[in-house]
């Protein structure tokens, strides 16, 4: 039951133009810096990507939208990015804004086998255009769908070689949620331990969700807003 | 007439001990600073934080720990960690006792808009309208008046909305006000030095006023 | 935000007759044996329980059934109990049998503010009978609702003062998604620690969920079938 | 004929290198004594185990450490222990990929009934509703006739059913049998030293021959 690829080049492979993806992160918080790497490299086309959000202009999501590898973007904010902004205006690129607490179930509706949930996110604003709204206990909800993803690729902390997965602080946020939702799961860690080695208490995601896992290089972990105070 | 920490220092004393609180990005985070003394309040940031604590020293940044304004924070003792989904679930099932964001209108029925204005690049309504539409008690912090000098206390929106029916209570830079509704905005306090007259000039939407107006105790 | 109460007894304060109560557990592993006591000798009359089983004749949630507590169980499997086998058969005990999913999943819809969720699960069966089928992607869902209850009260092997929980092994079960559920959730935990002395990446049940919190006594910890190996 | 070691050797052998399986209580828990050697199989437990190893020595049982029979079980190195949310979860999102688990009946469409007989003591469905609804590859270990010398192979089941059309394939002392939707059963294996008309005499429900029915391979 042995998970591991040697690179995200490898891990990537199987995904072609045109599939749907899941990225985890939360900004630039958690994000499979070498997956989007070898993406880019890769130059697949057409990608519809499922991901909370857009990256910047030079890093994380921001590098597929630069090399317009992105066809729709699926996302719940995507305020930090000036090429995003360009290709939605020029309808190069779909863009589908969802609630972010909507975008995080429907992942989890996925990986939970429910075809979609009810949630009061969205009722009586645009986001419910087209939806069945349906009322219970005197309160309304929209009925949203469970996301269907050819791939999910996500970033954990650790790992073992069966693909079980420890997120480390706020890098968890969707990385969870979407290892349970892609049809193939790819995890890149920042250790890649052997089985064992893992407190089985404290595993975040089970190895059976996970397809593919290998060590990741070179991990830039970019802050997008630095604040501190003073000692 | 109140300035940001004004408004901040004003909402902080609707939070009271043992309060699970969301405060969204703007005036509403300044009120983590201003919570009492002695009481014991627990910050929620939706992106995976109960017990959120002050920015880092500089140097102990940590590029896995943001809040969701995306801003490097800390931990205090008795926090605990999530993913995003039990995060927004521990939001609709209104565990979380105060929710305080900032608006650009609200209607005399508590409608709220603050995520897209028509013509302007849209940035996304991030997790505003699931806080909205399931959080049990909303206190806005906002401008009583944009910068065009137009009234954002309405009789109904005129921007997109992100949420119907939801806001509880206001607080500008010239009053409080609560949401009554059927009937329109309460004045409940003015701000220091700021008169019944000049907030009536500043609303839009339907008045209430009731009795003698106090003005707003601020520390 | 210290939640800590002294003991077992002052932990069910509210607890008062004709009450949906939600107990965590699976067979006799992971149950609130404190509270289970407590509950006996507080003598609380016509509660509606919902655990995944009913205890045995003389431990677990079988000693709220000898004293003739329980008005109503929902559960999904009672097999090992001859008290309940009598009263059910005499019509003194009502019974709804919930496949062991659709109960694990409606705990987890109320504590995630989802009025309703969708499972194939009792599909074609009388489970089925008065619920609304929905066919999506071509197979049919029951549409089930969340649970309601007044108390859940929960077993965890560390918590906190502030109801930070963390379940040790297969006593985890459905503790945790039952402290999410309750209007007013108890947990009771054989090491209560300070805040800070565990760490927040482990949490299973962040302290938002918790109203009361004490350490227990003289835990038993049956074991319903031990089955060994020779050395 | 096969006894139910020889039915849990049959079924083992559909176990793949790589699969992550649930074993019902019976029968299908012997399965796991025969898997065969260097293959890497992990078994999913459904009160929130992967990874479930054998029995604990003498004098190391845990209570806290059981699977879904309530027996005392270990953990292998790669175990992960979750929730039963999130464990039926997998199962329903069709993560585990064989489940084997015991019947009273199995119709020829596939629907079986194993949880209820009218008139008994009704213990309950635990998971099982949940796991013949969702997993992707069912295969029933069980009698062909039960103690009465009645056929459980059935044009429609008699008792109160667990699912529907979700049974895949039947190994019972007798045969090895194929569901096949719209047709019936289709005869894939004898037993040791039994024949294609014993088989025939046992069944019920319509029994699909086609060409040479091979003797089963058991080690």
């Amino acid at each position: 039951m042995n998970k591991t690829v040697s690179n995200a080049e490898e891990a990537i492979r199987g995904i072609t133009d045109g599939m749907t993806l899941m990225l985890g992160g939360f900004g630039l918080c958690g994000i499979p810096e070498n997956c989007i790497t070898a993406l880019v490299k890769a130059g697949t086309k057409n990608l519809t990507c499922i991901s909370n959000n857009a990256g910047v202009d030079d890093f994380g999501l921001g590098l597929l939208l630069q090399s317009k590898q992105v066809r729709k973007m699926i996302a719940s904010y995507v305020g930090e990015n000036a090429e995003f902004e360009r290709q939605m205006l020029s309808g190069e690129l779909d863009v589908e804004l969802v609630p972010q607490g909507t975008l995080a179930t429907r992942c989890m509706a996925a990986g939970y086998g429910m075809p979609a949930i009810f949630t009061p996110a969205g009722v009586g604003t645009e986001v419910a255009i087209g939806k069945e709204v349906r009322n219970f206990n005197g309160k309304d909800y929209l009925m949203e769908m469970a996301f269907d993803a050819d791939f999910a690729i996500v970033k954990a902390w650790k790992g073992d070689t069966m693909g079980n997965l420890i997120y480390r602080d706020t890098a968890r946020n969707f990385n969870p949620l979407m290892a349970m939702a892609g049809k193939i799961t790819i995890a890149e860690v920042e250790h890649l331990v052997e089985p064992g080695e893992l407190d089985p208490n404290h595993i975040h995601t089970p190895g059976i969700y996970i397809h593919r896992i290998f060590q990741g290089s070179n991990y830039e972990k970019r802050i997008e807003q630095r604040t501190v105070r003073k000692k | 007439m109140l300035d940001k920490i004004g408004i901040a220092k004003r909402i902080a004393r609707e939070i009271q001990d043992g309060y699970y609180v969301n405060l969204g990005i703007g005036i509403p985070t300044l009120c983590a600073n201003y919570i009492p003394e002695g009481m014991h309040v627990v910050l929620q940031s939706e992106n995976g934080i109960l017990g959120m604590g002050p920015f880092p020293f500089e140097g102990d940044e940590d590029a896995d720990l943001i809040n969701a304004g995306k801003q490097t924070v800390t931990l205090l003792p008795g926090s605990s960690l999530f993913d995003s989904a039990m995060s927004f679930g521990m939001i609709r099932s209104q565990k979380v006792d105060l929710t305080i964001l900032g608006a650009m209108e609200v209607s005399e029925e508590g409608d709220i808009a603050n995520w897209k204005i028509p013509g302007k690049m849209v940035k996304g309504m991030g997790g505003a309208m699931d806080l909205v539409a399931s959080a049990k008690n909303i206190i806005v912090a906002m401008q009583h008046v944009n910068k065009a000098g137009e009234s954002k206390l309405l009789p109904k929106c005129s921007l997109p909305l992100t949420g119907l029916r939801c806001v509880k209570r206001i607080v500008t830079e010239l009053a409080t006000v609560d949401v009554i509704h059927g009937r329109g905005f309460k004045l409940i306090e003015r701000a220091p030095g700021i008169s019944v007259e000049q907030i009536k000039n500043a609303t839009a939407g339907r008045l209430i006023i009731e009795g003698e107006i106090p003005e707003m105790q601020i520390s």
